[in-house]
Order: C-alpha cells, then sequence, then structure tokens
C-alpha cells in the first residue's frame, strides 16, 4: 500500500490496495450473511467446550490491546507533560477510537444477539461480573476517546466555537480516559481469573489484571511506534513539519518507556511464576512455549529497545515494536485459547475457521479503510493551520 | 493439585467438614439457603440404562436425539451436556466393572455462570435450582467459559435468537411438589433428592455403612464452594472424569480481588494523575521562571560587564577608539541574549 | 546495518515460525510426552556406600538377572562376582567377604571393589567379543538419576504347598534321629554353646527365630536374612548338581507373573495329591479359645463364652501359619477384642471370614450387608456358643470339648424343604410401563444353595434353614412365609436406607447379579425381566 | 437485607460501589476545578 492515495484515486480504483481491501470486504460481507442466518455455527469452529475463539482472542482481546496507544501517549502528553509527544496524540487518539469502535463491531457478530449488547448497562446490571466492569469501561471509554478526537473533526468542518469547548476539557478526558483504559485493560485479563480450572497454571494467576494492564501499556507505546512506521509512506505528504520534526523524538521516547516497562512486566509475570511455584512446568511442551513468549516477546524486545535507543537506531526500535505487537498478541492468543482448555484432549480442542477469519481480516480492513479516509481529509497528521501552535 | 493434597486441605477445614458449607467475605460467611434442595448420585448404584436421559428429554420438551435411548452403544464415546441434552450418563472402566456417571448442572450455591453474567441471567434460587432468564441473556458466552464443570451449552446454529441451555433442576416440577424427572424415573434411586443438608448426612452415612463399597468423599459438598448436587462413588472422582483440582474456593471468591481493586483505581487514579499533572506543570512554571529570571540576570550581567569593561577601556584606550568598543559591547550582549529567548519561545504551552 | 537488518527480520520470521508450530503442535497435543519408566524384579541400586559417606553421583542401576543370564552365556559362574567364605559358602555382598572377622571397608575402597570389578569383567567380556556393560567414562550408564528401567517386585513368600515341598524334599536331609528334615532351617540360636542349634517342636519363621546371634541379628535386614538362607543354600544345592533345587535369579521369586505361573502348577499338584499333608508339627486339631479377660483374672471363668476353633480346617484355609500366627507360633496369640473382630484386617478371625464373604457365591447377599453388621450383637454367639470350661480343666480336656462342639455342627447347607419354596413369584404391584415380571424364585434359591455347598463356613454359619432366605427377605424375622416388599418400601426418599418399592426391586435383583458376576440378564436389559406394555 | 450467597451479596455491594464510583468521577471534576479555581497568583 505504498501507493500515493489522491493520486490513485484520481489515477484508478484498482491499486493493490484497493483490490486487497476489495476483495476481504467482499468476503468479510458473505460471512457476515452467513453468519446472520445460519448463526455461529455455520461460520465458526466454535463448540460448547471453546465457547470463545479468535473474535474473542484477537478482535477483543488485542483489539483492546493494541488500542492502548490512545491513553498511553495521551497520558504523556497531556499529564506527564511531555510536549514532544504532542504531535503523535491525534493519531494514536484516532487509532484508539477506531480499535475500540471495531472491537464493539466485532463483538455484534460474536456475541448472540447484538442489539442486546447495552442491556447489561440499562437493563439489568450484573455487577459482580468482570465483564460488565469491561463492557462499562469500554462504552465509556469509546465516548472519551469519540469526545477527544472530535476537535479534529470541528476543524475538518470548521465548527470552531464547538472546538475550542473540547479542547478545555482535554486534561479531564484524559484523566478519565486513562482510568478507564487501567480498569478494562486489567479486567479483560481477570475475566479468566474466574477459571482457575481451565486456564493452564502457567498462564493463570491472580495477578493476571496486573499483567494485562502493564503489557498493554508495552502494546500502546509499540502500536504507535509500529503503526507510525505503516503510515510514514502512505501519508507522508500530509505530515507537517511538527510531526516529521518530532516523530524521531517521540520513538526514541517512547522506545525508551517500552523498554522499561517490558522489562517490568517480564519481572512480574517471574513473580508470578514465583507466587504460584509453577516452576516445573516450564520442562513441560507449554513451558517452552510459555519461554518463547517469555523470552522472544518480553525480554528480547525490551533489550532490542534499550539497544536502540542507547544507539539511537530507529530501525532497531521499530523492530521491537514490530516484536512487542506480536508479543501481545501471542500473550492474548495463549491465555484466550492455547493455554485455555489445556486440559481437553486435542480433538477437542479450538481452531479458528475460515469464517472467523475472515470476519478479523475484515474488521481489520475496515479499520485500515476508515483509517485512510479520516487522516487524508481532517487535521491528523498536521495542525490545522487556523490552529497552528496553539498547543 | 494432587488428590492427596485436596484432600488434605479438605480435613484441614476440620470439623466444619460435616456441615453446610458457607462462603465468606469480609468476616460475613453466607451458608446456603435454608430451603435449597440437592441430589446425591451415587455411581455405585448407577447402571448406565439412560432412563435419566429419557425423562430429562421429556420433561423439557427437548428435540429427539440422533440415537435412542435405549441405545447404549451412545455410552462408549465420551459425551458432555450440549444444547439439546441437559444430562447425559458416560461410561468409565472402574477397577472390576463399568462405572457409570451423569452429568448435569450442579446447581453451585455460588455458581460460577452467575458471577459471571453480566446481565444476572443466571440466579441461584431460594430452592437450590440455578436458574436462567433468556428474556436478557446477550449471548457472549462468558458463563460457559466460567463453568468449571462444562455445563451450560450454547445454541451455535440459531442466527438471532440463542439460549445458554442447561439442566433447570425441573424448577417448574419443583414448584408442583414433583421430583426433578431424571430423579423419578431412575429404576435404582441412583438419584436421591433432599434438603442439603439431609443428602449430605445421607451421603456420609452410606459411605459409613460400607466403607470399602465408597471412596470417603463427598464430591460437590464442598468443591467450588458447594454444590447442589453431590457424587459418591466407588471409583477416585478423577477416573471417572470428575476434576479433583477445582478446589473450594467459590466463583465469586475468585474473582472479588479485581473486583476489589476497581473502585480504588476509580477513588485514586484521578487523585494521582491529578498530582502528576499539577507537579509537571509547576515544574513547568519553575523552569519557566527560572528562564526568565536567568535571562534577567544576563542581561544585567552582561551590561554590568559592558559597563565595566566600558570603563577599563576608556580609562586606558584614547577617544579614537571608542566608537570600535561601542560597537564590540553590543555585540557582546546581544550574543549572550540570542539562544535564552530562542529557548524561552518554546516555553510556553498551551493548557 | 543492513546485516543487522537481516538478522533482526530472520528472528521476527523464525519467532512467528515457532509460534504458528507451537499453536499447531500444541493444538494436535504433540507437546505433552508420557513418560513412564519400566519395572523389572531384578533391578538392584547400588547404593553401599551411600550408609558412608554423602552420594557423588547416584545409585548405580544394575540388572541381576540380566548379568546372572550373561555369565552364563560366556562361561562363567557366580563366582565371578560372589566370593566364597571360609566354609564355602557364597556371599551375597559383591567382590567381598562380610560379616565378623572381615575388615571394615572404606568409601573409596569399596568404590574401588564395584567400578574394578564391574569395568575390568565388562572390558575382557568386550574383548571376548560379547555384548557387554558400560566402561571407564560411561559414568551416566550407570549412574542414572532418573532410571529407566526401576525395581518392581513382589513379596516373596512361603506358603503352605513351597513349604510342602521343602519339608517333603528328599534333597533335604532328615534330621539326626528324625523322620523330618525342618532342622535343615529351622535352627535357633543358642547363647549358650553359640551356635545355631534345632529345637524340635519350637520351629518358628526366620522373622522371629534365627540362627544368627542377636547382635548379627540386628545389622542384618529381613531380606539379607531370607537371601543368605535360601539363595545360598539353593545355590550349594546347583552346585552340587542335586536332582533339584530352588531358584537363585531375582524373577523366580520377585516377579508377579512368574510367582503366579508357579502358585498354579502348585495348586495343580496340590490337587492331585487330593489335600496338601499337615505339617508334622503337632498342631491341635481344635482350640476352646477362650474371651481375654481384662484385669486380674477372677477366680470364677466369667464373660464371653468360648469359641470351639476348628485349627486343623484353618490350616488347609490359609497360606501360611503367619496368617493368624502374626507373632510367629512360638509366641502367644493376641487374643484382644480388636485382634480378633478387627473387619478391616485380614488376619482377625470377622476380617477373614468377611473377606470369604468376598467371593461371587457369598458376595450376592453379603455385599448389601452394612459393615456394622458383622460385628452387632447377633452374631457373637455364632462363634461364642462353647460352654465355659470347668476351672482348672486341662489343655487336652479343653481341646477334647472343642473337638466335640466342632462335630456338632452341620455338615451340610440348612435348606426349607423344596415345596415350601415357590417356584415363580409374580411381581406386579407398581407394573406401569412394563407387563409383571415373573421371578424364578425356586431357581434362584436352588443356585445359592449350589453356590455354598461344601463350604464349612456357610454350613456352620447359615445354621437354620432360613438363614438363606434372609439375603433378600432381609430385617423380617426370619420365616418361611416372610412378609411382603411393599410393607416395608413405599415412596422414595422418605427414609435413608429404605428405598422405594420399585428401587428396592430392582437393587435387590441387579446388586445380586452385579456382585455374584451374573452377566445375563443385563441390568439395563428390561426386558428381560418385564416385557414391555403394549399402548 | 439478608442475603443467602455470595454471589448475591456481591451483586447488592458492587451495584452501590458502581454507583458511588460514577459520583467519584463527577465529584472529583468538579472539586479539581473548585481546587484550582482559587487566586491564581499564588501558586
Amino acid at each position: 500500500m505504498s501507493v500515493d492515495t489522491i493520486a490513485a484515486e484520481k489515477k484508478s480504483l484498482f491499486t493493490p490496495f484497493n483490490i486487497i481491501a476489495g476483495v476481504i470486504l467482499i468476503a468479510g460481507l458473505i460471512v457476515t450473511v452467513m453468519r446472520f442466518t445460519g448463526g455461529l455455527g455455520a461460520v465458526t469452529n466454535l463448540d460448547q467446550n471453546n465457547p470463545w475463539g479468535i473474535w474473542i482472542g484477537f478482535d477483543l482481546m488485542c483489539g483492546v490491546a493494541l488500542a492502548a496507544g490512545g491513553y498511553t501517549t495521551s497520558a504523556a502528553c497531556y499529564v506527564f507533560g511531555l510536549k514532544k509527544f504532542h504531535a503523535g496524540v491525534r493519531p494514536a487518539i484516532l487509532t484508539a477510537f477506531l480499535g475500540y469502535a471495531l472491537v464493539v463491531f466485532a463483538l455484534g457478530y460474536d456475541v448472540g444477539r447484538p442489539w442486546r449488547l447495552p442491556y447489561p448497562l440499562f437493563v439489568q446490571q450484573g455487577t459482580t461480573s468482570l465483564l460488565f466492569e469491561v463492557g462499562l469501561c469500554v462504552m465509556l471509554y469509546l465516548t472519551v476517546l469519540f469526545i477527544e478526537f472530535t476537535p479534529a473533526l470541528f476543524e475538518w468542518l470548521g465548527m470552531k466555537k464547538i472546538r475550542n469547548t473540547v479542547v478545555k476539557l482535554t486534561l479531564a478526558l484524559t484523566i478519565f480516559g486513562v482510568v478507564l483504559s487501567t480498569l478494562h485493560q486489567s479486567s479483560l485479563g481477570a475475566l479468566f481469573t474466574i477459571a482457575p480450572s481451565k486456564l493452564h497454571p502457567l498462564w493463570y494467576s491472580q495477578y493476571l489484571p496486573v499483567f494485562f494492564f502493564v503489557s498493554s501499556i508495552c502494546a500502546g507505546m509499540s502500536m504507535v511506534i509500529f503503526e507510525g512506521t505503516l503510515s510514514h509512506k502512505p501519508m507522508h505528504h500530509l505530515m507537517d513539519e511538527e510531526y516529521l520534526n518530532n516523530h524521531d523524538g517521540l520513538i526514541l521516547g517512547f522506545g525508551k518507556a517500552a523498554s522499561l516497562v517490558l522489562f517490568g512486566y517480564f519481572s512480574i509475570k517471574v513473580i508470578g511464576l514465583a507466587y504460584d511455584n509453577n516452576w516445573h512446568y516450564l520442562t513441560t511442551g507449554y513451558g517452552a512455549w510459555y519461554l518463547v513468549e517469555m523470552l522472544g516477546c518480553v525480554a528480547l524486545p525490551s533489550f532490542l529497545y534499550a539497544i536502540g535507543v542507547r544507539d539511537r537506531n530507529i530501525t532497531v526500535i521499530k523492530w521491537a515494536a514490530g516484536l512487542t505487537v506480536l508479543g501481545i498478541i501471542v500473550n492474548r492468543f495463549n491465555i484466550s485459547m492455547v493455554a485455555f482448555n489445556y486440559h481437553l484432549p486435542s480433538a477437542e480442542r479450538y481452531f479458528p475457521s475460515w469464517g472467523e477469519i475472515t470476519i478479523s481480516l475484515f474488521v481489520v480492513t475496515i479499520g485500515v479503510v476508515v483509517f485512510r479516509f479520516i487522516s487524508t481529509r481532517m487535521p491528523i497528521f498536521y495542525e490545522h493551520p487556523d490552529y497552528k501552535g496553539e498547543h | 493439585m494432587l488428590r492427596r493434597t485436596f484432600l488434605g486441605l479438605l480435613g484441614a477445614a476440620g470439623a466444619s467438614v460435616a456441615l453446610p458449607t458457607s462462603a465468606k467475605a469480609g468476616g460475613k460467611s453466607f451458608g446456603p439457603h435454608p430451603d435449597t434442595q440437592a441430589v446425591l448420585f451415587d455411581a455405585t448404584r448407577c447402571i448406565g440404562c439412560r432412563k435419566c436421559e429419557l425423562a430429562c428429554n421429556e420433561v423439557n420438551q427437548l428435540p429427539a436425539p440422533d440415537k435412542k435411548f435405549d441405545d447404549l452403544t451412545v455410552l462408549d464415546t465420551k459425551r458432555r451436556t450440549d444444547e439439546k441434552t441437559y444430562t447425559v450418563v458416560n461410561k468409565f472402566q472402574g477397577k472390576t466393572s463399568p462405572v457409570f456417571v451423569k452429568k448435569q448442572c450442579n446447581h453451585c450455591l455460588e455458581p460460577a455462570c452467575a458471577s459471571a453474567c453480566f446481565v444476572k441471567a443466571f440466579k441461584k434460587e431460594p430452592n437450590g435450582a440455578v436458574s436462567y432468564d433468556a428474556s436478557v441473556c446477550v449471548g457472549c458466552r462468558y458463563c460457559m467459559v466460567a463453568c468449571p464443570f462444562e455445563i451450560p451449552a450454547y445454541e451455535y446454529d440459531e442466527p438471532l435468537t440463542p439460549r445458554v441451555m442447561k439442566c433447570t433442576l425441573c424448577a417448574p416440577r419443583l414448584a408442583e411438589g414433583k421430583l426433578p424427572g431424571c430423579v423419578e424415573r431412575c429404576p435404582k434411586e441412583a438419584l436421591t433428592f433432599g434438603p442439603r443438608d439431609e443428602i449430605i448426612k445421607i451421603a456420609r452415612a452410606r459411605i459409613a455403612a460400607y466403607p470399602d463399597r465408597y471412596v470417603d468423599h463427598v464430591y460437590g459438598e464442598r468443591e467450588m464452594g458447594g454444590t447442589s448436587w453431590m457424587y459418591i462413588s466407588g471409583e477416585p472422582f478423577s477416573e471417572i472424569g470428575m476434576r479433583e483440582d477445582l478446589g473450594t474456593a467459590s466463583a465469586p471468591e475468585l474473582t472479588a480481588g479485581a473486583l476489589a481493586a476497581v473502585p480504588i483505581v476509580v477513588g485514586m487514579w484521578p487523585v494521582l494523575l491529578g498530582g502528576i499533572y499539577a507537579v509537571s506543570k509547576r515544574k513547568d512554571k519553575i523552569a519557566n521562571d527560572e528562564r526568565v529570571a536567568a535571562v534577567k540576570d544576563a542581561l544585567t550581567r552582561a551590561g554590568e560587564e559592558a559597563e565595566k569593561k566600558l570603563h577599563e577601556q576608556l580609562s586606558k584606550a584614547e577617544v579614537a577608539n571608542q566608537r570600535r568598543i561601542e560597537v564590540e559591547v553590543k555585540k557582546a550582549v546581544e550574543e549572550a541574549l540570542a539562544p535564552k529567548e530562542e529557548e524561552a519561545e518554546t516555553g510556553e504551552e498551551e493548557s | 546495518m543492513a546485516n543487522g537488518k537481516r538478522m533482526l527480520r530472520f528472528a521476527a520470521i523464525m519467532i512467528a515460525l515457532v509460534g504458528v508450530l507451537g499453536f499447531q503442535m500444541e493444538a494436535m497435543g504433540m507437546l505433552d510426552m508420557a513418560e513412564k519408566a519400566t519395572g523389572r524384579p531384578d533391578v538392584i541400586m547400588i547404593d553401599t556406600i551411600a550408609k558412608l559417606e554423602s552420594l557423588e553421583q547416584s545409585a548405580a542401576v544394575f540388572e541381576h538377572d540380566a548379568h546372572t543370564k550373561a555369565l552364563k552365556e560366556q562361561g562363567m559362574s557366580c563366582n565371578s562376582c560372589h566370593k566364597k567364605d571360609a566354609e564355602g559358602n557364597m556371599t551375597l555382598a559383591f567382590n567381598r567377604l562380610e560379616g565378623e572377622g572381615q575388615p571394615e571397608l572404606s568409601a573409596s575402597e569399596l568404590k574401588d571393589i564395584y567400578h574394578d570389578g564391574c569395568i575390568s569383567c565388562h572390558v575382557e567380556s568386550g574383548d571376548k567379543g560379547f555384548k557387554t556393560g558400560p566402561m571407564v567414562g560411561e559414568c551416566r550408564s550407570c549412574h542414572q538419576a532418573k532410571p529407566e528401567i526401576v525395581a518392581e517386585r513382589v513379596e516373596a513368600g512361603m506358603d503352605n504347598t513351597l513349604h510342602f515341598i521343602h519339608w517333603d524334599s528328599k534333597i533335604i536331609p532328615a534330621d539326626a534321629g528324625e523322620q523330618t528334615n525342618c532342622g535343615a532351617c529351622h535352627t535357633v540360636y543358642d547363647e549358650t554353646t553359640k551356635k545355631a542349634v534345632y529345637k524340635k517342636g519350637e520351629e518358628d519363621s526366620w522373622r522371629f527365630a534365627t540362627v544368627y546371634s542377636p547382635e548379627e541379628m540386628a545389622s542384618l535386614s529381613t531380606r539379607e536374612v531370607f537371601h543368605n538362607q535360601c539363595v545360598t543354600c539353593h545355590q550349594t544345592l546347583i552346585e552340587k548338581k542335586a536332582e533339584r533345587s530352588g531358584p537363585v535369579d531375582c524373577a523366580s521369586c520377585h516377579e508377579a507373573k512368574k510367582v503366579e505361573v508357579r502358585e498354579a502348577e502348585n495348586a495343580k499338584s496340590v490337587k492331585a495329591m487330593g489335600e496338601l499333608p499337615r505339617l508334622p508339627r503337632k498342631q491341635p486339631d481344635a482350640v476352646l479359645m477362650m474371651a481375654k479377660v481384662e484385669g486380674p483374672a477372677s477366680e470364677k471363668a466369667t464373660g464371653m463364652a468360648p469359641v470351639a476353633f476348628n485349627h486343623k480346617l484353618h490350616e488347609s484355609e490359609v497360606d501360611t501359619c503367619n496368617v493368624c500366627h502374626v507373632q510367629g507360633v512360638n509366641a502367644p496369640m493376641d487374643k484382644s477384642f480388636k485382634a480378633m473382630h478387627d473387619v478391616t484386617s485380614d488376619m482377625s478371625c470377622v476380617g477373614c471370614h468377611a473377606k470369604e464373604q468376598k467371593k461371587p457365591e457369598c458376595a450376592g447377599c453379603h455385599a448389601a450387608r452394612p459393615i456394622t453388621k458383622a460385628n452387632s450383637e447377633a452374631t457373637c454367639k455364632s462363634c461364642h456358643n462353647a460352654a465355659q470350661p470347668a476351672p482348672g480343666a486341662t489343655k487336652e480336656a479343653m481341646q477334647a470339648e472343642a473337638m466335640t462342639l466342632i462335630a456338632s455342627r452341620p455338615a451340610s447347607q440348612a435348606m426349607v424343604a423344596i415345596n415350601d419354596i415357590p417356584e415363580t413369584v409374580t411381581i406386579g404391584v407398581i407394573s406401569d410401563k412394563f407387563e409383571p415380571s415373573k421371578m424364578p424364585h425356586r431357581k434362584i434359591v436352588l443356585s445359592m444353595a449350589k453356590g455354598m455347598k461344601d463350604s464349612p463356613l456357610a454350613n456352620t454359619f447359615h445354621a437354620t434353614p432360613e438363614a438363606m432366605c434372609a439375603g433378600c427377605h432381609h430385617n423380617a424375622p426370619a420365616s418361611v412365609t416372610p412378609p411382603k416388599c411393599a410393607s416395608c418400601h413405599a415412596k422414595p426418599f422418605e427414609t435413608e436406607g429404605k428405598p422405594g418399592l420399585k428401587a428396592a426391586y430392582h437393587a435387590q435383583c441387579m446388586s445380586c447379579h452385579t456382585e455374584m458376576k451374573l452377566e445375563k440378564p443385563a441390568a439395563t436389559n428390561c426386558v428381560a425381566c418385564h416385557e414391555k406394555k403394549a399402548n | 437485607m439478608e442475603f443467602f450467597n455470595l454471589q448475591d451479596y456481591y451483586t447488592f455491594t458492587k451495584g452501590t460501589v458502581y454507583l458511588i464510583m460514577g459520583a467519584i468521577l463527577v465529584g472529583v471534576t468538579l472539586y479539581w476545578q473548585f481546587l484550582m479555581g482559587g487566586n491564581k497568583k499564588d501558586d
């Protein structure tokens, strides 16, 4: 997708990006029809023992973790007063907003009666459920993100007055955002604390909520770096000087922070291991896989980040970011699928079907398309000329 | 956990073993409702005739199965409950002869499904049944993730109105004063129905009367906080497809820690973050003030120095040099000010 | 930097690959491997120096039978490893003499004995072109932390038949001036002569009396005593090329399968003989067993009536004397209540009888009886029915009295007159979905009677004709016309222990069939007993 | 109010706590304004 989009639109609709996106969208629509006529059974490999598949494991778990860039960036900029992150805030907020919107969109496929998704909030509150907590926070946070994003929208639409009112709320919104994110990021992990008998002991811990929260910070920062890299080429012409000038500084800053937080994450994972005395599992097959996750996807990127920051080597940092993102996906997959139901014989284990993979790709593609749509039109990578240097 | 350790833990609970279980929170304890009914399944009595499955199917008007209920070859494969079957009987090879175990919702005292449900679709009724309300169910299937006994089943083939299906303890029949369908139909009273505390006493009495026929453990008395469907068996429970590593902590206890942290985050995060904001803001302000002061200072110092120099020069030099000196001084002042001003420029910010 | 980039890319691809593979393998259940060591009876874990110092290496795994076999194949004998003492007896320790008068060896000396002895032999047989064992430097081949092969032995024992083979053997010479050869094994250490001597009539198991001095006994384990005695003697006989000899390999005594085969063969030859001759130790035929009186003995005999015990019968019913004489035959019996009545013990009267009741022909009725019934008051009199002997009665007189009582016990099962046994009983009171069941009542009774034929235990304890009826018609006065089941059993779950009528019927038939191992009709085959009602 | 199981008890207490949490979020915003809105000169 390294094609200059505006030029492409003018030239032809059949750019490679558009073709691939088009195919995925059409396939997604077909599966959508199947899902809402034949039920989950028709398109998924879910069964009575494996109620949650990649629509939860990837779309929800990974989606939410990877959209953590929103709160980490805005907190760094507005709460911790690190001004060099300012240029990164809008892309991060937009990604987070789209990420959460798509999580909710994907849930529409996964839950049985999507129109009842507001029920837990408005009809009957199951307050002891961690899923209630997640649902409440995701809904509130989606609202917060939307409001945080509206300045770009209003600038685009030229609604100055309301834009300025919203900008005044920035600090409050940021703090709300961090509170809500802390809660639902950790609660996603805590979802599994109810099933100690089903989740492999290497992954089960009473610390699961803390693990999820801390790893979401790494995920958020790495995602900002990773996605900045991805959007750099196709969006380059849209990026203003401030963004470009600060971009390397932002990468270095987040790289340093991510390295440290990953180190902390690794440490608390080891503590979790010791707390439940699960060392002996390390020599089993699951243990090997756990070590791959811990060493390859936590320790290694932490170290790579450190090297990148020390040498001011942006390439290494970007690789480390990619690896961290992969690591978070691996971790969420492990908890929701690989290590879940570990006690069942292999024939009863879950493996995603094509229908599920299609919908997951479909959701991601929608995200990319909408991001492109918005970022090519609204002041995301650049400051609106009317509000230049106003920060 | 090893069975032995597990039983050891049970033993450690001491005198309370024989009493009905009670979950605890913050010094308060909650026993089951006095009206809680229970069923005891005696694996030594079950002959695997599947009459309970038949009765369940009829009573709940469930769809007819692929193979008839008198076809006992079904027992050769291990089954679990599904959306068309609230109860199944499985066959296991015991030490000498086959052992049959009936599986259905255990109607936990502290149901994991109820704890997990975010619309309160599940409820532990006073009569012991764990009821399900399809009219609010969203279909998230978290109950299925949470259930340690792998009971709730989902109508995966329903596109728009899927329900979670599980044994109801025949609550409607109980209301009419009848026995649950399976209990009534069992030809050998392998299922015994009664108030939960009575049922525990019965189970203990049977084990005491025939100590070498039974394993000395009432499964479900304490597992996951206790259940309303309990089991006694002649084979170790782990050999007959029942997990002995579930522990005695109930589902609400398992998530209590995570839930308790939530309000603390809400209470303290704004304080903490607001504090950090205020500190960073203040630091910025101080840094700014210092910068301004430094600029001022530099300005005056440069001015003074220049003046001093001027005087020295004046006293020494001739008048002819005076013009050149003035130019030099001016340059020095400019040099001293230039970088500071640049910094100060970027120091301002929006709020 | 280009290199670094390539390396990073490679690493990323590898991790992704490993990830996908891991997921896949995990999903296919390939990551869980089962590890289980195999068991052999001849595995000896050599850890001799563990007594002297802490082990540097794990104990060495040694397969004794494998070595015996290899030595034979290579034309060598036991002497290659086991030295002979001054008397020409083979010692059991490896390559050294042990015991009195032998020097205490240090740990390093012991280590050298094993290392030199084993490795030099391995080298030699290797040189001769045989398959051989580990050499110098292959430490882990012997010293395995997690051995692949572990010891798995059954307890070896001398049962009555095996005992008979020994005392009946002409190869073991008779004792001086005696018909019997008991003295060959059953010597007792005599303090005065400091020698092991034979005392007729005082033979006992080596567990309780041996040829060794008390000091030596203290240093020997039971295992060592038995191996010293049995294996050495067998080996001597083999060397003397005797007609018959016992085994010297591990498996013959300690491998479950071999022992089973031997026991089956022995049982066959006993059957051919008719019955096993009694031990020639002058055991009483009958004993009058008195209840133990706690506290100071009163002048007049009081308490529970004595039991007439048929010693002769029990001799043939048990494997060894030690089954009852748990402290050895020379020691006085433990006469406490528990020792005789503990239902969970195989060595008590009640426990052993309860074990007999687990036979299929008994279990049909007896398995349904709760454990508390075994010692209930009503059952006391079935054993404790002898008259108190006169004070000062001689042992012989008491034995004679016991004999008389035993002789008066029934020799066959008491039976109700055949015409009083209803031929069929039709059960149809609760007939609902099925037709009434026509139960072949007389056939059942007769087949039960057949199962207890020739059982002295059954004959003695089922003393009245109605006793057998109580197997099904329980909890009611014994009578030829017992009350109907429905007079007690009605609705389910009203009283625990009293099932509803339907469950009572089903449980009575099905449980009995299960316990008696009657395959047909299957419990789930409803129509085998009652036809389905046509709707 | 009497509870017969921990589940019902928690449902009740958590419900109350959730309401309080909402109040806290609103309250802290207002209090922040009050705290920061004093005489600007002496900070």
